[in-house]
């Protein structure tokens, strides 16, 4: 693309800019993310050529850091259409920036999340066995079934709201046209057409959010339905869908303030933004705790052995540094720099979400591995060293995230410019409107 | 249909491995390499858990060998998104090798950490593959595997006693374990018939089953004073 | 470049569609060869001979394998002299002679990891032979493909049919 | 000429995820007839099908109304430029 | 040309595929492995079973082998073998990976290279005996037939054993020695009882057993018989539960099983036995009319020059008196009364001792202490479990016709004596071997025939005894395996494994029956070896005929039948009618073993191969009046033959004066003076000062003497108990651990005054205080890939120590430090 020749964009000018303007960092991003994506691909072919003897699993611990990220990667997906549908749905304004961002984290997190149960196969050649022999009552397939309509749904969800956007780019017209005139179905802009959109877009909303929390809900089954001391618990459920929304917050929070920068959005997402969904953060924060408090408490009373083992063991024995790692990063810090104006600045903001996204990958790890290291019969404790395998294949997910996230900004508004712009026309009216009709005496 | 139990007498057991070494002869159980053994890779269809009870110098050890428990209502069986783990007509939970993704998650499930995992293709010396036992087939890296009461046994001792138009008696039936147990500690029968030892023994005031608070009902009884 | 992509665009696809050819060729029965060392004629041995099956795959009533003979099976009628003009018995001959075990091909056979009883089949189960060999006693030419392919689909539909046990401990080990 | 190759393409694509879906409802209802044939549980299976596949119908219909909707009134625009 | 589809589809897919595919017709390219096809070839998997002996240890379990056409595939107990009824034990079970072992020696070799270096060369088995045959008619010539020396590790008590010494006596050598032998460990009874036989306890009718470290469980002569044996007392019946305590250092296998477990200090077994005997004769719960009628020295006593000597009775009551047992022992001395008044109430008892209680410096005497407690409770009677089996009717091969060459090398001394008279017993002590080698005292060795077993890794002194190999000429090994001795040797002659060769194996130590059985080829030989039996026909032919007469048989096979055959015309045993009870004698009588029934010789044969072995449970009847064998007919706690010996070698030396006396008894290493000496007392172990714990070795069923190091089963099951695969371990106790900043998995150095090890730590509730306990049987140095470089050779810190009178090794006597390792 010739540098030179400045693009007239217009009013949002800096929303079209990353899509037709590619700098260096740009290129060096992708081949960095790219590398690390094949050095990971390499490592997985590794292992499926010699088998999970690469990894540092073993008897008793059987299911390591797979497992781990899958429940994490997915827990990440729920940032978005989760959050998006129900800022829609409560037709709350300040979303309108924040929506597209949400999704796509969902749609390619979801990819990412969903294959990691085929990582975790010990012959992934027979994997078309789930589809010929499957079994409907193993949680593993409720979890194939959920994730895939979660899948679909959050694409849907994702492209639909984007056909106004397409339309924009193709009549723009300077770059991959056939692309975005095969994508945007013919969009002109008329009343009839938006409403088509908007009432589909509405029905979507309804039905992502019963689907998104079943798919939590169905992925804790999978620890839930076993005996094992620490899984088995009804909490399960619910404790892994706020758990979800919660890392699912940061991430988004994470990929906001990071674009923000890159892409100079610092018009579109301002401080409100932020305070709004740190304000949403904190009250998750609590949540967490008072769910991880529910959980441990019925634990400790219910003083069943095996039970007590494991909490000691999180609590005090080889887990006590990931376990306590866990409520600094999930509770204490969150905690602390939201609820104090000083701290709640962007930077402070940054801080917190990672460190609420390492926090939950460590509540992952402590769910899933400190039961399986304690077996119930009189067996020595398991140790569980992840192998370079697995921490490759992690790192390869995040990139495979990033990757994915810097592509997509390439081709398609990070920002939902005909929502910004519908904004712009009616909302002002709209939401007095609104106001309005809350408020007590006759409309006028 | 008889439902297949075992017993162990824990008092004549002395916790001698024989049966541990008999299970893995039996069943064509791959050595792992040392380095593997020593992370938990190891792998024994039938196990030897030990315990300690009270204080020096007035201290109990018992041996306890510990196969598979083949439920009567297995947690196993109940999350194999593919069918390879099933429990049987006859109470025997298979492990269809052919079938198993390698998930593992019947491993998971298991509370009594009865299954193994062949971490990698499972290797013997050229010279030592004369020695397999031709009836039980070799696993493959990937699969879970596990004691199967040495159901191969089953099927020939079934097609003798079919070739014979009789029913199978008392005792004709038995895993390479209780074959060979030093001491007889290892009993095998039909739990479902009144008149086998098993039944008998599986009655008697010593009895016990592992964990049988979570109702999985293990079909593995063991006999014990001590406890 | 895209003039390159067009001429070898057209090379990839019929080279694709040969080989998927060729493929299709190895692997269906279509064109069977003898695979055989001898041409052993069933027909011949059951008509003229009086043979039954047991008689040559002595096992096939009391063990799980029903066995290919082997040479001494064979030597119980055939010696150094020929009995008849045939080449393939010269061939028989030879390997008599020589005391050699006859290379037989086997075709009907069952994977590693499944037991495969003719004793249950053929005496519990009063089977006919033919049920699963096809009509042997008019086979001239040696076997060299399956008339049934022992495969798990092929198996269970007959256990369905005859309301057999289809628990997977039954055959796999 | 161009458009309607897009149009082609585009006309394919959602039939595609018609594809998928009742392709997900085949493989889940064959599950469900498996179960039943091993008597393996069949109330779970039949629970799972009754609310997944009526999910995946839902969502490939939406598409299709808002690709149906789209364009239609793209033609009708099409059309009255014309006249 | 034409391209056959199976040629097509190797170039397509690979091999595998392509013969997977051409060999089972159609669609069907899934993983067949190529074992199947071989099976296929094979023919028709027809399973036959055969009945030998197991040969992985002196036990001598009968085993039936699995054969698939013809293959052998699996080992199981010989259900009807009376010795183990079916028991097995891992190591036997895992024997065909002797067979099959890749590292066997396949055909004779010659080692061309330093000794020990591992360079070899092969050689034809004509050469290689040509050779050794011309060595020793060389030596024979020069009347050094005497020279020539045989070391049989083999333990069993084999026709190997009459065979070896029948050629050995007739080329002219009194050196024919069994290494670890059971010889010298009879000695304590033979001192008592006048016999030298390892008495047989039967747990059948006893309601009390006392074990002094007795791991009969996995270190006794028979193991599994000593299983069948526990079995019994562990009935469902409440009668028949007897109860059972081990006094042991560690908590072995036996302690485990025992209802008590009581730890004691190394090497002071001897000391709590005499304490039982204090309370026992305190609280007279002695069986007196026994020890008033059948034994000798209790009291004091008046001998015919009106000397009086001290009694067992005032030694006892004088010098064990509990407290002070209790500081020696580390045993509280309630818990000795406690078990003394057990003991003695609780009748018949038993009382056994062995192993933890024989592996010391002083355990002649301790053996003796133990040992006479049995006379104490008068367990000689008939319906107690104590017993001595009668020998096996076998033929005797037929009478050397010694020619006069070999009488003169007959009649030299023995080298494997002592040459300042220690170990008055025995004509055979390692370590006075190693001596006299390196000496040249009386004779150089020229030549040292070694026939299985690895003496250089059991021996405490390994690199002494690397020199003895190293100066001696002629070093010729029979053996399967490259063992860390076999190293050294100059030939090998590779010997059948036990599973492809004839033996004949009788009376196994302490089994309480005659027996015999008989070991025969499962498969023929798969290598170019030979049975060490028909070799010794062959060097003998190759030597001359006074030497091949002594063998006079077609071959070994036929030796075999020649001896059994004496047992078929006595028309004793096999069938039986009474000696067993209970559901032993159903399970036998279930089992067909009285169907023994044959007409003919050719028929008994026929039934013993077939069956694996005869056995006659009826013991012959003895009275208490003749059972023994001493000076004065009875029991002897006062050991008059170990006077007698004495008073012998001083006579020898010299002068019978005090002087000289006391100088014997200094250089036997004998503590204790006057009567003392010949009472069964507490001698002190000497032990290096300062130095804190106690090194305890152990062996393990797994691995019995470090044979079964090169079975990868066996190797993975090493320390099943401890979860700790191929490697070696050091158990200490929770507090020593602490003490010495070491936790459980820590490595830690091992440290005596000889050198030090590596080993890994286990922090184990049942030890001794101050006791460190590693397993004997890894830490090899040779003896193939899956031995080579795993675990720890215990032996090779054990200092070299000796029981002062029998001469066998004392592995417990060594102190030890430890330290945590970085």
């Amino acid at each position: 693309m010739p540098k030179n020749k400045q693009l007239d964009f217009g009013q949002d000018a800096a929303l079209y800019r990353p899509i037709y303007e590619t700098g260096k960092g740009f290129y060096i991003t992708v081949c960095v993310l790219l590398a690390v994506y094949l050095w990971a691909l390499y490592l997985y072919i590794t292992q499926v050529y010699y088998g999970l003897g690469v990894t540092g699993m073993n008897q008793p611990i059987t299911w390591g850091f797979y497992i781990v990220n899958f429940v994490f990667f997915i827990g990440i997906s729920h940032a978005g259409t989760l959050i998006s549908a129900i800022l829609r749905l409560s037709k709350a304004e300040w979303r309108r920036p924040i929506t597209r961002m949400a999704e796509v984290i969902t749609a390619i997190v979801l990819a990412i999340g969903g294959l990691h149960p085929i990582l975790d196969l010990g012959r992934p050649d027979r994997m078309l066995n789930l589809l010929s022999d499957g079994r409907l009552q193993s949680p593993l397939l409720w979890d194939v079934t959920s994730i895939t309509a979660y899948f679909t749904a959050s694409t849907i969800y994702l492209y639909l709201p984007m056909i106004p956007d397409i339309a924009k780019l193709r009549d723009r017209g300077t770059k991959l046209k056939w692309f975005y005139n095969f994508l945007s179905w013919g969009w002109q802009g008329t009343a009839h057409q938006v409403k088509v959109l908007n009432r589909a877009i509405n029905i979507l909303m309804v039905m992502v959010i019963p689907i998104a929390i079943s798919v939590h809900t169905v992925i804790s089954y999978i620890f839930s339905m076993t005996l094992q001391p620490g899984w088995h618990s009804t909490i399960f459920g619910p404790y892994f869908v706020v758990g979800a929304i919660f890392s699912g917050i940061a991430a988004l929070l994470i990929v906001m303030i990071v674009f923000r920068k890159v892409y100079h959005l610092e018009e579109y997402l301002k401080e409100i933004h932020f305070q709004y969904l740190s304000t949403l953060l904190l009250i998750m924060s609590l949540l967490w705790f008072y769910f991880t408090f529910s959980e441990f408490l019925t634990g400790i009373f219910g003083s069943q052995t095996h039970e007590l083992h494991i909490i000691a063991y999180k609590f005090t024995g080889v887990y006590a540094p990931f376990f306590w790692g866990m409520v600094i990063c999930n509770f204490v810090i969150p905690v602390i720099i939201l609820s104090f104006k000083k701290f709640k600045t962007i930077t402070g903001i940054m801080i917190v979400s990672i460190s609420v996204v390492i926090g939950m990958w460590l509540e992952r790890l402590n769910i899933v591995v400190p039961s399986l290291a304690n077996p119930r019969m009189d067996l020595p404790l398991g140790i569980y060293i992840p192998s370079l395998v697995e921490w490759a294949l992690f790192i390869g997910g995040i990139a495979v995230f990033m990757l994915g996230f810097t592509m997509f900004a390439k081709f398609f508004p990070l920002i939902s410019i005909w929502e910004i712009e519908e904004g712009r026309k009616e909302s002002i009216k709209d939401v007095e409107k609104r106001l309005r009709s809350y408020l007590p005496g006759k409309e006028t | 249909m008889p439902k297949w139990a075992m017993v162990i007498d824990l008092d004549k057991c002395t916790g001698c491995g024989d049966c541990m070494a008999a299970c893995k002869l039996e069943n064509n159980i791959a050595i792992v390499s040392p380095e593997e053994a020593n992370v938990g890779r190891v792998m024994f269809w039938m196990d030897m858990i030990t315990t300690y009870e009270g204080e020096y110098p007035n201290i109990k050890v018992k041996r306890i060998p510990k196969p598979c428990f083949h439920c009567d209502n297995p947690p196993c069986t109940r999350v194999c998104p593919v069918y390879a783990t099933y429990k049987n007509d006859e109470g025997l939970v298979g492990q269809i090798y052919h079938r198993c993704i390698g998930c593992r998650y019947c491993m998971v499930a298991c509370p009594y950490t009865a299954k193994v995992f062949n971490w990698y293709e499972p290797k013997w010396p050229d010279e030592f593959k004369s020695c397999l036992n031709p009836d039980v087939s070799l696993r493959m890296v990937g699969v879970v595997e596990k004691c199967s009461f040495c159901a191969h046994r089953l099927i020939k001792v079934k097609e003798n006693a079919d070739m014979e138009e009789r029913e199978i008696y008392d005792g004709e039936y038995s895993p390479a374990c209780g074959e060979s147990c030093p001491t007889n500690a290892i009993y095998f029968g039909d739990i479902d018939n009144k008149e086998s030892q098993v039944y008998k023994l599986s009655q008697s005031s010593r009895s016990y089953r592992e964990m049988e608070n979570l109702g999985t009902e293990p079909k593995v009884i063991y006999l014990s004073k001590r406890e | 470049m895209r003039d390159l992509i067009k001429k070898y665009f057209k090379l990839l696809i019929i080279s694709l569609f040969v080989i998927s050819v060729l493929i299709f060729w190895a692997a269906s029965g279509a064109n069977p060869t003898n695979i055989q060392p001898i041409a052993y004629n069933h027909k011949l041995h059951i008509e003229s001979v009086e043979l039954i099956c047991s008689d040559c795959h002595i096992y096939v009533e009391s063990m799980p394998s029903a066995t290919i003979p082997n040479i001494s099976i064979c030597e119980e009628c055939h010696s150094d002299d020929p009995i008849t003009d045939s080449p393939e018995e010269l061939k028989l001959i030879k390997y008599i002679v020589e005391e050699e075990q006859i290379p037989w091909q086997q075709i009907y056979s069952v994977p590693d990891h499944v037991y495969f009883s003719h004793r249950r089949h053929v005496s519990i189960g009063e089977l006919d032979c033919s049920e699963c060999h096809g009509h042997v006693e008019e086979m001239t030419e040696p076997i060299s493909y399956p008339a049934w392919l022992p495969s798990m689909d092929n198996c269970i539909a007959c256990h369905n049919e005859l309301k057999i046990t289809k628990d997977c401990l039954s055959c796999h080990m | 000429m161009h458009a309607k190759t897009t149009y082609i393409a585009q006309v394919l694509s959602i039939s595609l995820i018609w594809i998928f879906v009742i392709a997900i409802a085949i493989w889940i209802i064959n599950l469900l007839l498996i179960s039943i044939e091993l008597k393996d549980v069949p109330g779970a299976s039949i629970g799972i099908s009754i609310i997944v596949i009526p999910v995946f119908f839902v969502l490939a219909g939406i598409l299709t109304y808002v690709f149906i909707g789209l364009h239609k009134e793209e033609k009708k625009i099409i059309k009255s430029s014309q006249e | 040309m034409e391209i056959k589809r199976r040629d097509f589809l190797k170039l397509l897919g690979g091999i595998s595929g392509a013969v997977a595919f051409s060999a089972y017709g159609c669609n069907q390219i899934i993983d067949i492995p190529e074992r199947l096809i071989e099976m296929a070839k094979k023919g028709a998997g027809i399973e036959s079973w055969k009945n030998t002996i197991c040969g992985q240890c002196p036990g001598g379990c009968g085993i039936s082998v699995r054969l698939i056409d013809g293959i052998p595939v699996y080992i199981k107990g010989n259900p009807i073998y009376p010795v183990n009824q079916g028991g097995m034990c891992p190591s036997g079970h895992s024997a065909l990976e002797v067979l099959y072992n890749p590292d066997r020696i396949k055909e004779p070799m010659k080692r061309i290279g330093l000794p020990g270096s591992g360079k070899w060369e092969s050689i034809s088995w004509d050469e290689a005996l040509q050779i050794i045959s011309d060595y020793m008619i060389k030596q024979r010539e020069n009347n050094k037939s005497h020279q020539v020396v045989f070391i049989d590790g083999s333990e069993q008590n084999s026709l190997m054993k009459e065979h070896i010494s029948h050629f050995m006596k007739a080329y002219g050598s009194p050196n024919y020695y069994q290494y670890p032998s059971v010889k010298n460990s009879s000695v304590p009874f033979q001192l008592l009882q006048g016999i030298e036989q390892i008495p047989s306890y039967d747990f059948f009718n006893t309601k009390y057993i006392l074990s002094f470290g007795s791991n009969f469980l996995e270190e006794g002569y028979s193991p599994i018989y000593y299983s069948k044996m526990y079995a019994h007392l562990r009935e469902e019946t409440e009668a028949r539960r007897a109860r059972f305590i081990q006094i042991d250092s560690r908590m072995s296998l036996t302690a485990a099983n025992a209802d008590r477990w009581m730890p004691i200090r190394p090497g002071t077994y001897g000391a709590l036995a005499l304490g039982v005997a204090y309370v026992l004769i305190r609280e007279e719960l002695y069986d007196k009319q026994f020890v008033n009628k059948y034994t000798f020295g209790f009291e004091d006593w008046t001998d015919k020059n009106g000397q009086t000597h001290l009694g067992f009775k005032s030694n006892v009551l004088g010098n064990y008196y509990p407290e002070q047992v209790s500081e020696i022992t580390g045993v509280q001395s309630e818990t000795i009364l406690e078990i003394a008044r057990e003991l003695g109430i609780n009748k018949p008892s038993l009382v056994l001792g062995d192993q933890g209680s024989a592996d010391n410096t002083n355990s002649t005497f301790s053996q003796m202490a133990v040992y006479s407690l049995n006379a104490l409770l008068g367990n000689f009677n008939n319906e107690s479990g104590l017993s001595f089996t009668d020998q096996p009717p076998l033929a005797e091969l037929p009478e050397v016709k010694v020619d006069k060459l070999a009488t003169i090398g007959n009649k030299q001394p023995p080298i494997g004596l002592s040459q300042n008279s220690a170990f008055p017993f025995t004509n055979f002590s390692v370590d006075s071997f190693i001596e006299n080698v390196l000496a040249d005292d009386p004779y150089p060795v020229s030549a040292l025939f070694l026939y299985k077993g690895n003496p250089l890794f059991n021996a405490l002194n390994h690199h002494d005894f690397a020199e003895a190999l190293k100066k001696i000429p002629l070093v010729v090994s029979f053996d399967s395996f490259l063992t860390e001795t076999s190293e050294y040797a100059d030939i090998i002659l590779p010997d059948h494994t036990f599973l492809e060769k004839w033996d004949e194996i009788s009376n196994i130590p302490s089994v309480g029956f005659t027996h015999v059985g008989i070991q025969q080829p499962v498969i023929e030989p798969l290598f170019n070896t030979r049975n060490s039996a028909e070799v010794l026909v062959d060097l003998g032919n190759l030597i001359g005929e006074s030497v091949s007469n002594a063998l006079p048989f077609e071959n070994y096979e036929q030796e075999i039948k020649f001896r059994v055959e004496k047992i078929y015309r006595s028309g004793k045993g096999a069938i039986i009618s009474e000696g067993l009870k209970g559901s032993w004698l159903e399970f036998l009588h279930q089992r067909g073993w009285q169907e023994g029934e044959y007409n003919s010789f050719n028929e008994f044969w026929e039934l013993l191969t077939r069956n694996g072995g005869w056995w006659n449970p009826i013991k012959q009847k003895k009275y208490i009046k003749n059972l023994f064998k001493t000076p004065s007919g009875k029991f002897e706690f006062y050991s008059q033959l170990l006077k007698k010996k004495i008073d012998q070698i001083v006579l020898s030396r010299g002068e019978d004066t005090p002087q000289n006396r006391e100088l014997l008894i200094n250089s036997l290493n004998i503590s204790a003076r006057g009567d003392k000496i010949f009472l069964p007392h507490h001698e002190e172990v000497p032990v290096d000062e300062g130095i804190p714990l106690y090194l305890t070795t152990y062996k393990l069923l797994t691995n019995r003497n470090g044979q079964s190091s090169n079975q990868p089963m066996m190797q993975e099951m090493f320390g099943y108990t401890n979860r700790k695969y191929w490697s070696s371990w050091g158990e200490i106790h929770p507090k020593t651990a602490a003490q010495n900043g070491i936790s459980d998995g820590d490595w830690m150095w091992i440290e005596s005054s000889v050198g030090n090890i590596k080993v890994q730590a286990k922090v184990h509730p049942c030890v001794m205080r101050d006791v460190v306990a590693v397993p004997f049987g890894l830490g090899h140095t040779s003896y193939g890939r899956f031995a080579k470089g795993y675990g720890i050779n215990p032996y090779s810190i054990v200092k070299n120590k000796y029981d002062v009178i029998n001469g066998n090794s004392a592995p417990q006597a060594t102190r030890v430090k430890i330290s945590r390792a970085t």
